[in-house]
C-alpha cells in the first residue's frame, strides 16, 4: 500500500526531528549557563541595535519570489508530461511547446523590463 | 531484466505484497542504524575530508592533532560544540528559533529514503519518488528564512532574504535539469530510474543529459549554499548572514544540516544521472546474482556489496568535486550571481528539455535505438543553445557594464 | 486521435488569436517601445490590439466560412473531449463579446492613465479570452478555470491606475471579496462533484435527473448547500446584492474603459455561465414540490432577484458619483436578469425561455457602453467624474447630450427605446412560464420589478437633468476623441434601431437561447453522453474483504 | 492503524488552522499556515493520492509561503501589530455564523443518502481497492492510483487540454500582472530631470485627486 | 485494519473550510485574509481527492478528474496569492498599512 512508504518516512521524519533536538536539548543540561545582559543582546559588530528589525527591502525579492512561483508551477506541469512522453503523441510535443513559449514569454518580459537585476 | 524488483528486500513495500501489519521493529533498527547512525557518521566524516581536502589545497596539511591522521576531529568538534552555552537573544522569538534550524536538518534527512542505494536498497518506493524528493528539499528555503526572521536581527534577516531569494532562483533550473531523466524513464520512481539506467547506460553518457547533468550540478552548488554561490552566509559580507545569532549546537545544527544536504544532493545527483551503483556499461548482472540468489538478507549484502560500494565512490567523487571548486573559484558577486540563475540557467534547461525529447525519439523510442544519429543530433544542438545563450548573457552583462555609469547616478537620486 | 482534434482547432481560433495577440502586445511594449514616453506607447498599442481584436472578430466566423460553422446548421457538438461547447450562442456572443472589446480598447487610448500599456492591453485580451471560454465551458475544471482567469486579470487591470489612491484600493477590495467568494464557489463546485461524481455539467445533469421527483432540495442538505455556495459565486460576478460590496468600490477606482469592460464583459459572460449551470446542471432540483417543505433553488434566486432589484435602485438614488451610479444600475439590471433565469429554469416546455435574456444582456450591454464612454470623456477633461461636471453638456455638444438620453431611457426602460422591449420580453416570459404554483411568486416579482424601473427613472433623469437644464459650470468639456463618439453615437443608435423594431434582434436571440446548454429537460432524451450510472460512490453492499 | 493516523493527522489540521486564524503574530500565522498545508498533504497521502501531496508541498509551502512571508515583511509587520488582533465582538458573531455553517455541512454530509446508483456519502465506507496490483492491473483506477504522474500527464495532455493552456495563460497574466503593480513608476525615459519633474507632478497630483465618495 | 470512511474526510474538510471562513471575517489585516482564504482552498481540495478516491470513475469518465481538478486549484490558488500580495504591496506603498478597514478613501 502506498501509505506504507510514507508511514516509514513518517517515522523517519519524527526520528529526524528527534535526532535533531537531542544535542540541542543536551547542550541545555551540559552547557554553563551565566545569563546576562550583555550577552542576550543582539549581536551588531558590538554596537547596540537601534531602530527595530526592519530594513528598506526592495520590491526585487518579491519579483523573484512570484518568477519561481510560476515556473515552479510549470515543472509541475512539466513533470506528468515528461512521465507520460511515450504514450503520447507528436501532438503532445506541439502542445508542451505552446506552453512553455506561453511562460518564455513572461520570463523574456520580466527581463526586458529590468526586474531581474539586482540593483 | 528487472534486477531491482526481483530482490525486493522486506524494506521495500512495493505494492505486490498486501501487508496488513508493519514490522514496526525492523524499521526501527534500520532507523536508528543507517539512518541516525550511518549517514551522521558519513556526513561527519565528510566534514573532516572536506577539511583535510582544502588543507591539501592550501598546502597544509588540516586536521591531524587529535586521533590519526585528525580522525577523531569531527567527534572533537561535536563535544565542544555540545558543550557551549546555550546563548539566544532575548528578543529573539524562541520557538522559531528553535524551529528554524530542525527544519532545514529534517528536510535534509527526508531527502535519503527515497533513494536507491543499490539493488532494492532504496528504503522506500513511493511511484513518484522523484516528485517527492525536490519537493522536500524545497522546504529548507523557508528554514532559512525562518532563520533569519527569529533572530530579530537586522542583518541576519538581509542575509535570510538574500539567502531564499538565492535558493529560490536556483531551485527552478535544479527542478527542471531532472526532467529529461523522467522523460526517459516514463516514470518518476527512482527505483525505475535505477532500472533504466541499469538497461540503457547512464543518463550522462549523452548531450542532453551531460547538460542536464553540469547544470544539476551547478544548482545543486547554489542550493546548498557552498562556493561560489555561498554569498548570503559568506563571513566577509553581513556578519554570519542568517545564522549569526545561533550559537552552540544549534549553529552545530546547521552545520550538519548543510553537509548531510550535500551528501543528498550528490546522491540525487549520482541516482538520476550516474546510475548510483551500476558501471558505465550495461549492468547485465549475471554473475552477481548467481552469486546470491537466495532470499535472506546475508544473499541480499552479497549482492549489494559491490553495487553500494561503487555509489559511495560515485558520491565520493561528487563531493570531492565540489570540495575542489570552494578552493579553487571565487566567490560571485550578487547580481551576477542572480542574473546567471534567471538569466542562463533557466533558458537553457527549458531548451534542454526538448533535446532530450528528440534523443528519447533517436534512443528509447522501442524500435532500433541508433545512438550514433542520436549524438550527431543533439550534440550540436546543446553545443548551439549554450553558445547562444552565453552569448547573449554576455551581451546583457557588457550593455549593462555601459549605462552602469549613469545608473550609478539614477540609483542615487533614486531613493 | 490528433486528426480529429486538428479538426476540433478550427472552432478555438478566436480564443488562440486573442491570446497571442495579448502575448505579442506585451513583448511589443517591452521590446519596440521601450524609451517612448506612455503617451505615445499607449497610442500605437491601442491601435495594435484593435488590429488584433479585428482579426479574432474575422476568426470567429472562420468556421462559418469552411461551411462547418454553426451558420450553415451543424449540430451543436462539445468538442475537445467535452470541455468546450461548440454552437451558435457560443459563436454569436463570442463575436459580441469581441465587439465590446473592440469599445473598450478605443475608450483606454482617450487618456494616460497608465505608465504599463503593454500589460494593459495583453490583460484586456486575456480577459476577454476567459469571457468567450466561460460561455463555451462545459466541465466544471474548464468553467472555474476560465472564470478565475477572467476575475484575476480584471483584479490586475482595475489597479492599473496607480496616480490614483482609489484605483488600488478599490482592486484590493474587488480581490478580497473575489477570492473568498471563488474559495465559496469552488467548495460548492466540490460537493457537487462529489454529489455526481463527474465533472462534465450535462452528465451532472443526467446523474440529478431521476431525483427529480422527489422533493427538489426537501430530504437533501448536501445538494441545497452546493447549490446555495455556487449561487454565492456567480452572486458574486453578475454583483447580485448579498454579495454586491465590491461593485461600487471597483466600478468607481478602475479606470473608466475596465469598469465598462466590468459592467458589460464580466457581467454578460458569468450570466449566460449561471443560466447555463443552474439549468443544464442542476435543473433537476429548480422547482421541486413548490411547497415550503421542498424548495428548490428558484425560491432562493427570488429572493435573490428582489433584493438585488431593490437595493440597486435605492442605493442608486443618493449616489453623486457617475461611475458609482452606474455601478448600482448594473446591480438592479442583474436583480431584472435573475427574473428572467428563474423564468428559464421553470419553463419545462419550451426550450427558447433563455432568449429574452440574451435581449436583454445585448441591450443592456450597449447602452453601458454608450454610458462609461461618457464617463471617461468626463473624467479625461475635467479629473473627475461627479454628475454635476456634466452641466451644461447639451449646450455644447448636443447629439451627443441626446444619445445619452437616448441611453438613458433605455435603461430606465421607456417604450419606444431597446431597453423597454428588453424587460418587456423578459417579464411577460416570466409570466407565462412555469406551472401555476409559480405564478404568485411570479407575479410578485414582475410587480416589484416595474415598480423598481419607475424609481430608477429618478437616478437617471438626475443625469439628464444636469445635462440638459443646469448651466455649464468650470472649465467646458474639450471635443471627445474619435472613439467615445463613436461608443456614444453607435449604442444610441443600436438602443434606436431595435427600440423601434425589436423583432430581427428577439429572432436572433430566439435561435440562440434554443440550444442544449439552456434546457434542463433535454438530457434524457438528447444526446448527453449517458453516465454509467453503476459508476461513482461504491455501495457498501461489497465489503471488500480486509 | 489507518483510522487512528488520520486521527491525529486531521486534528493536528484543524488545529493548525485555528493557529493561522488566531495567531496575533503575521509569522507565526504563516508558520501555523505551513504545518496545515503540511497537514494536508498528510491527508492527500492517507488518499493515495501522493503525486498531489508532493504537487502540494513543492508548490505551497515552497513557492506560496514564501511568497507570505516576504508580503509579510514588505508590509514592515515584522511583530504583527495592532491591525492583526480580532476584535472580541466580531469574533462572537464570526464565530456563530461559522458554527453554524458547520452544523449545516455535517449535518448534510452524514445525512446524505445516495441517488440511483449512486450510494449515499454516509454509506460510503471502504475505498476501491487496488492492491495487489497483480490483479488488478488493467483497471484504469489501479493505474490512476499507482502511478498517479502517469496517468495525469496522459489526460493532461489530451482531456484536459484546452485548461491546460487556458492555466498557462493565467500564470503569465499573474506573472506580468504582478510585476506591472509592482514596479514601481519610474519614467520610461532615463534622464532624471524627467524624473525629477514627474515627482513632483505625483506628489501635487496626490492632494487633489477625487477621493471616493461616501454613501 | 479497515479503511477510512468518506465522510471522515468530509467532515475534515468542512471544519477547515469553516475555520478558514471564521478566518475571513474576523481578520483586518489583508495578508491574514488571504491566508484564510488558501485554507479555504485546501479544505475544497481534499474534498475533491477524497470524492475522486472513494468513486469508481464511469467508462466516460477520466481516471483521474479529481487530481486533475486539485492541480488547476492550486495553480489558481498560487497565482491568486502572486497577485494579491502585489495589491496589498501596492496599497502598502501609497497608504502604509495593510488594514483593510482603514482603506476607507473608497468608503459607502
Amino acid at each position: 500500500m502506498i501509505i506504507y512508504n510514507y508511514v516509514f518516512i513518517g517515522m523517519l521524519l519524527l526520528g529526524a526531528i528527534g535526532f535533531a533536538m537531542a544535542p540541542v536539548i543536551v547542550m541545555g543540561i551540559l552547557g554553563p549557563k551565566k545569563r546576562s545582559k550583555s550577552k542576550s543582546e543582539i549581536y551588531e559588530c558590538g554596537l547596540l541595535t537601534t531602530g527595530e528589525t526592519w530594513v528598506r527591502f526592495r520590491i526585487q525579492y518579491y519579483i523573484y519570489a512570484i518568477m519561481f512561483l510560476v515556473f515552479d508551477i510549470e515543472t509541475v506541469f512539466l513533470y506528468p508530461w515528461a512521465a507520460a512522453y511515450e504514450s503520447l503523441g507528436l501532438f503532445a510535443l506541439v502542445e508542451m511547446v505552446i506552453f512553455l513559449l506561453i511562460l518564455a514569454v513572461g520570463l523574456v518580459y520580466a527581463w526586458a523590463k529590468g526586474v531581474l537585476k539586482w540593483v | 531484466m528487472n534486477v531491482a524488483t526481483d530482490w525486493a528486500l522486506p524494506l521495500v513495500w512495493a505494492q505486490q505484497s498486501e501487508l496488513d501489519s508493519i514490522p514496526w521493529l525492523k524499521w526501527i533498527i534500520v532507523l536508528a542504524v543507517v539512518f541516525f547512525g550511518i549517514f551522521p557518521g558519513i556526513v561527519a566524516y565528510m566534514v573532516w575530508g572536506e577539511r583535510k581536502v582544502a588543507g591539501r589545497f592550501q598546502d597544509r596539511i588540516g586536521p591531524n592533532r587529535v586521533g590519526p591522521f585528525g580522525l577523531l576531529q569531527p567527534i572533537a568538534d561535536a563535544i565542544k560544540l555540545i558543550t557551549k552555552e546555550d546563548i539566544v537573544p532575548r528578543t529573539a522569538d524562541q520557538w522559531v528559533h528553535l524551529l528554524a534550524p530542525v527544519m532545514i536538518l529534517v528536510s535534509a534527512f527526508l531527502v535519503l529514503p527515497v533513494i536507491p542505494f543499490g539493488l532494492g536498497l532504496a528504503a522506500v518506493n513511493p511511484p513518484s519518488g522523484l516528485i517527492y524528493l525536490i519537493a522536500v528539499s524545497s522546504i529548507s528555503a523557508l528554514g532559512i528564512f525562518l532563520a533569519g526572521w527569529s533572530s530579530r536581527n537586522k542583518y541576519s534577516l538581509l542575509g535570510a532574504m538574500r539567502a531564499v531569494a538565492q535558493l529560490v532562483s536556483y531551485e527552478v533550473p535544479q527542478v527542471m535539469s531532472v526532467i529529461p531523466v523522467i522523460l526517459w524513464t516514463g516514470s518518476l520512481s527512482m527505483v525505475a530510474i535505477f532500472d533504466r539506467q541499469v538497461e540503457y547506460g547512464w543518463f550522462i553518457f549523452s548531450p542532453p543529459g551531460l547538460l542536464a547533468f553540469i547544470l544539476l550540478t551547478i544548482a545543486n552548488i547554489a542550493e546548498v549554499n557552498r562556493t561560489p554561490f555561498d554569498l548570503p552566509e559568506a563571513e566577509s559580507e553581513i556578519i554570519a548572514g542568517y545564522h549569526t545569532e545561533y550559537s552552540g549546537m544549534r549553529f552545530g545544527l546547521f552545520f550538519l544540516a548543510e553537509y548531510l544536504s550535500v551528501f543528498a544532493v550528490s546522491c540525487l545527483g549520482t541516482a538520476v544521472f550516474l546510475g548510483g551503483g551500476t558501471l558505465p556499461w550495461p549492468f547485465t548482472g549475471e554473475p552477481v546474482v548467481t552469486l546470491g540468489s537466495g532470499q535472506g538478507l546475508l544473499s541480499l549484502i552479497l549482492v549489494n556489496l559491490p553495487l553500494i560500494g561503487i555509489f559511495m565512490a560515485k558520491v565520493g567523487l561528487y563531493v570531492f568535486l565540489m570540495f575542489w571548486i570552494r578552493c579553487t573559484l571565487p566567490r560571485l558577486r550578487v547580481d551576477q550571481l542572480m542574473s546567471f540563475a534567471w538569466k542562463v540557467m533557466v533558458p537553457l534547461s527549458i531548451i534542454n528539455v526538448f533535446i532530450a525529447a528528440l534523443w528519447y525519439e533517436f534512443v528509447f523510442r522501442p524500435g532500433r535505438p541508433n545512438y550514433l544519429l542520436g549524438w550527431g543530433v543533439t550534440a550540436p544542438l546543446v553545443l548551439i543553445s549554450v553558445i547562444v545563450v552565453l552569448s547573449i548573457y554576455k551581451a546583457q552583462m557588457k550593455a549593462d557594464l555601459a549605462a552602469s555609469p549613469t545608473s550609478r547616478r539614477r540609483i542615487a537620486t533614486a531613493n | 486521435m490528433s486528426s480529429e482534434l486538428l479538426f476540433e482547432f478550427v472552432y478555438f481560433i478566436p480564443e488562440i488569436v486573442l491570446a497571442f495577440w495579448g502575448l505579442l502586445v506585451i513583448l511589443l511594449d517591452v521590446a519596440l517601445l521601450r524609451g517612448r514616453p506612455s503617451e505615445t506607447r499607449g497610442k500605437i498599442l491601442g491601435m495594435v490590439s484593435l488590429v488584433g481584436a479585428i482579426l479574432a472578430l474575422v476568426s470567429v466566423f472562420v468556421p462559418d466560412m469552411l461551411s462547418f460553422g454553426s451558420a450553415t446548421g451543424a449540430p451543436e457538438t462539445s468538442i475537445f473531449f467535452g470541455a468546450i461547447f461548440q454552437g451558435p450562442v457560443v459563436e454569436r456572443f463570442s463575436a459580441f463579446i469581441i465587439i465590446l472589446l473592440m469599445f473598450v480598447i478605443a475608450l483606454s487610448t482617450t487618456w494616460n492613465f497608465t505608465e504599463h500599456w503593454g500589460e494593459y492591453f495583453g490583460l484586456l485580451f486575456w480577459t476577454a479570452v476567459g469571457m468567450i471560454m466561460l460561455i463555451a465551458a462545459e466541465e466544471l475544471v474548464t468553467l472555474f478555470l476560465t472564470l478565475e482567469l477572467m476575475t484575476i486579470s480584471l483584479y490586475i487591470i482595475t489597479a492599473f491606475e496607480k496616480d490614483l489612491n482609489r484605483s488600488s484600493e478599490g482592486a484590493l477590495k474587488y480581490f478580497v471579496y473575489g477570492s473568498v467568494s471563488s474559495a465559496l464557489f469552488l467548495f460548492g463546485l466540490s460537493l457537487l462533484y462529489g454529489l455526481a461524481g463527474t465533472t462534465r455539467l450535462s452528465a451532472i445533469g443526467a446523474v440529478l435527473e431521476p431525483q427529480q421527483s422527489v422533493a427538489g432540495l426537501g430530504r437533501n442538505i448536501a445538494g441545497a448547500m452546493s447549490v446555495l455556495l455556487i449561487l454565492v459565486g456567480f452572486g458574486f460576478k453578475i454583483s447580485a446584492v448579498p454579495f454586491h460590496q465590491w461593485a461600487p468600490d471597483a466600478y468607481e477606482g478602475a479606470p473608466a474603459p475596465v469598469s465598462a469592460w466590468l459592467a458589460t464583459g464580466s457581467k454578460l459572460a458569468s450570466m449566460i455561465a449561471l443560466t447555463k449551470v443552474l439549468i443544464q446542471a442542476l435543473g433537476a432540483w429548480a422547482s421541486g414540490d413548490g411547497n415550503l417543505a421542498s424548495p428548490g433553488w428558484v425560491g432562493i434566486l427570488a429572493v435573490i432577484a428582489a433584493l438585488t432589484m431593490t437595493y440597486g435602485n435605492f442605493a442608486a438614488l443618493a449616489q453623486k458619483n457617475l461611475k458609482r451610479m452606474l455601478a448600482y444600475s448594473s446591480i438592479a439590471h442583474a436583480g431584472y436578469m435573475l427574473v428572467g433565469v428563474m423564468a428559464v429554469a421553470v419553463a419545462a416546455g419550451s426550450r427558447v425561455a433563455a432568449g429574452p435574456i440574451l435581449f436583454y444582456l445585448v441591450v443592456y450591454s450597449v447602452a453601458n457602453i454608450g454610458a462609461f464612454a461618457v464617463a471617461a470623456w468626463l473624467f479625461r477633461d475635467k479629473k473627475t467624474d461627479e454628475i454635476e461636471d456634466l452641466n451644461g453638456l447639451f449646450a455644447q455638444y448636443p447629439f451627443l447630450a441626446v444619445c445619452t438620453l437616448l441611453l438613458m431611457l433605455s435603461l430606465i426602460g421607456i417604450p419606444g427605446v431597446a431597453g423597454f422591449w428588453g424587460k418587456f420580453f423578459m417579464f411577460s416570459e416570466a409570466l407565462t412560464q412555469g406551472e401555476d404554483k409559480h405564478r404568485l411568486t411570479f407575479l410578485w416579482l414582475v410587480g416589484l420589478g416595474l415598480m423598481n424601473s419607475v424609481i430608477s427613472a429618478f437616478y437617471y433623469v438626475r443625469v439628464l437633468r444636469a445635462m440638459f437644464l443646469r448651466p455649464s459650470t468650470g472649465a467646458p468639456l474639450k471635443p471627445p476623441t474619435f472613439a467615445i463618439r463613436v461608443a456614444v453615437i453607435g449604442s444610441a443608435l443600436v438602443v434606436i434601431i431595435f427600440g423601434l423594431y425589436p423583432t430581427p434582434l428577439t429572432d436572433e436571440t430566439d435561435r440562440l437561447a434554443d440550444s442544449r446548454i439552456f434546457d434542463s429537460r433535454l438530457k434524457h432524451t438528447g444526446p448527453a453522453p449517458k453516465v454509467a450510472l453503476n459508476g461513482g460512490l461504491q455501495p457498501v453492499a461489497s465489503p471488500v474483504g480486509k | 492503524m489507518n483510522q487512528i493516523l488520520f486521527g491525529v493527522i486531521a486534528t493536528l489540521g484543524v488545529l493548525a488552522a485555528l493557529g493561522t486564524v488566531l495567531a496575533r503574530n503575521l509569522v507565526h500565522a504563516a508558520l501555523f499556515l505551513v504545518a496545515f498545508f503540511f497537514l494536508v498533504a498528510c491527508q492527500f497521502v492517507m488518499l493515495e493520492a501522493e503525486f498531489l501531496a508532493a504537487v502540494q508541498v513543492l508548490v505551497y509551502i515552497g513557492a506560496v509561503a514564501i511568497i507570505l512571508m516576504f508580503g509579510i515583511m514588505l508590509t514592515r509587520n515584522i511583530q504583527g501589530d495592532d491591525t492583526t488582533t480580532v476584535s472580541k465582538a466580531g469574533f462572537i458573531s464570526g464565530g456563530l455564523a461559522a458554527a453554524g455553517l458547520l452544523a449545516v455541512l455535517v449535518f448534510g454530509i452524514l445525512d446524505d443518502e445516495g441517488r440511483t446508483g449512486r450510494a449515499g456519502w454516509r454509506d460510503v465506507t471502504t475505498r476501491p481497492a487496488v492492491y495487489p496490483v497483480a490483479a488488478r492491473a488493467s483497471a484504469e483506477q489501479t493505474k490512476a492510483v499507482n502511478n498517479m504522474g502517469f496517468v495525469v500527464g496522459r489526460e493532461l495532455l489530451t482531456r484536459y487540454l484546452i485548461p491546460f493552456e487556458v492555466a498557462g495563460v493565467l500564470l503569465t497574466a499573474a506573472l506580468v500582472g504582478a510585476i506591472a503593480l509592482a514596479v514601481q513608476d519610474g519614467p520610461s525615459t532615463d534622464d532624471p530631470a524627467e524624473r525629477a519633474k514627474k515627482a513632483a507632478e505625483h506628489t501635487a497630483a496626490a492632494e487633489t485627486e477625487p477621493q471616493l465618495t461616501s454613501a | 485494519m479497515h479503511d477510512i470512511p468518506l465522510t471522515w474526510f468530509l467532515i475534515f474538510a468542512s471544519a477547515c473550510f469553516v475555520i478558514g471562513l471564521l478566518g475571513v471575517l474576523v481578520r483586518r489585516n489583508a495578508i491574514a485574509v488571504l491566508m484564510a482564504i488558501e485554507i479555504m482552498l485546501n479544505a475544497a481540495n481534499i474534498n475533491i481527492i477524497a470524492f475522486w478516491r472513494y468513486s469508481v470513475p464511469g467508462p466516460e469518465e477520466s481516471p483521474v478528474s479529481g487530481p486533475m481538478l486539485a492541480i488547476f486549484v492550486i495553480t489558481i490558488a498560487a497565482a491568486e496569492v502572486a497577485v494579491g500580495i502585489g495589491l496589498i504591496l501596492l496599497c502598502y506603498r501609497r497608504r502604509a498599512s495593510a488594514d483593510v478597514d482603514q482603506y476607507d478613501s473608497l468608503s459607502g
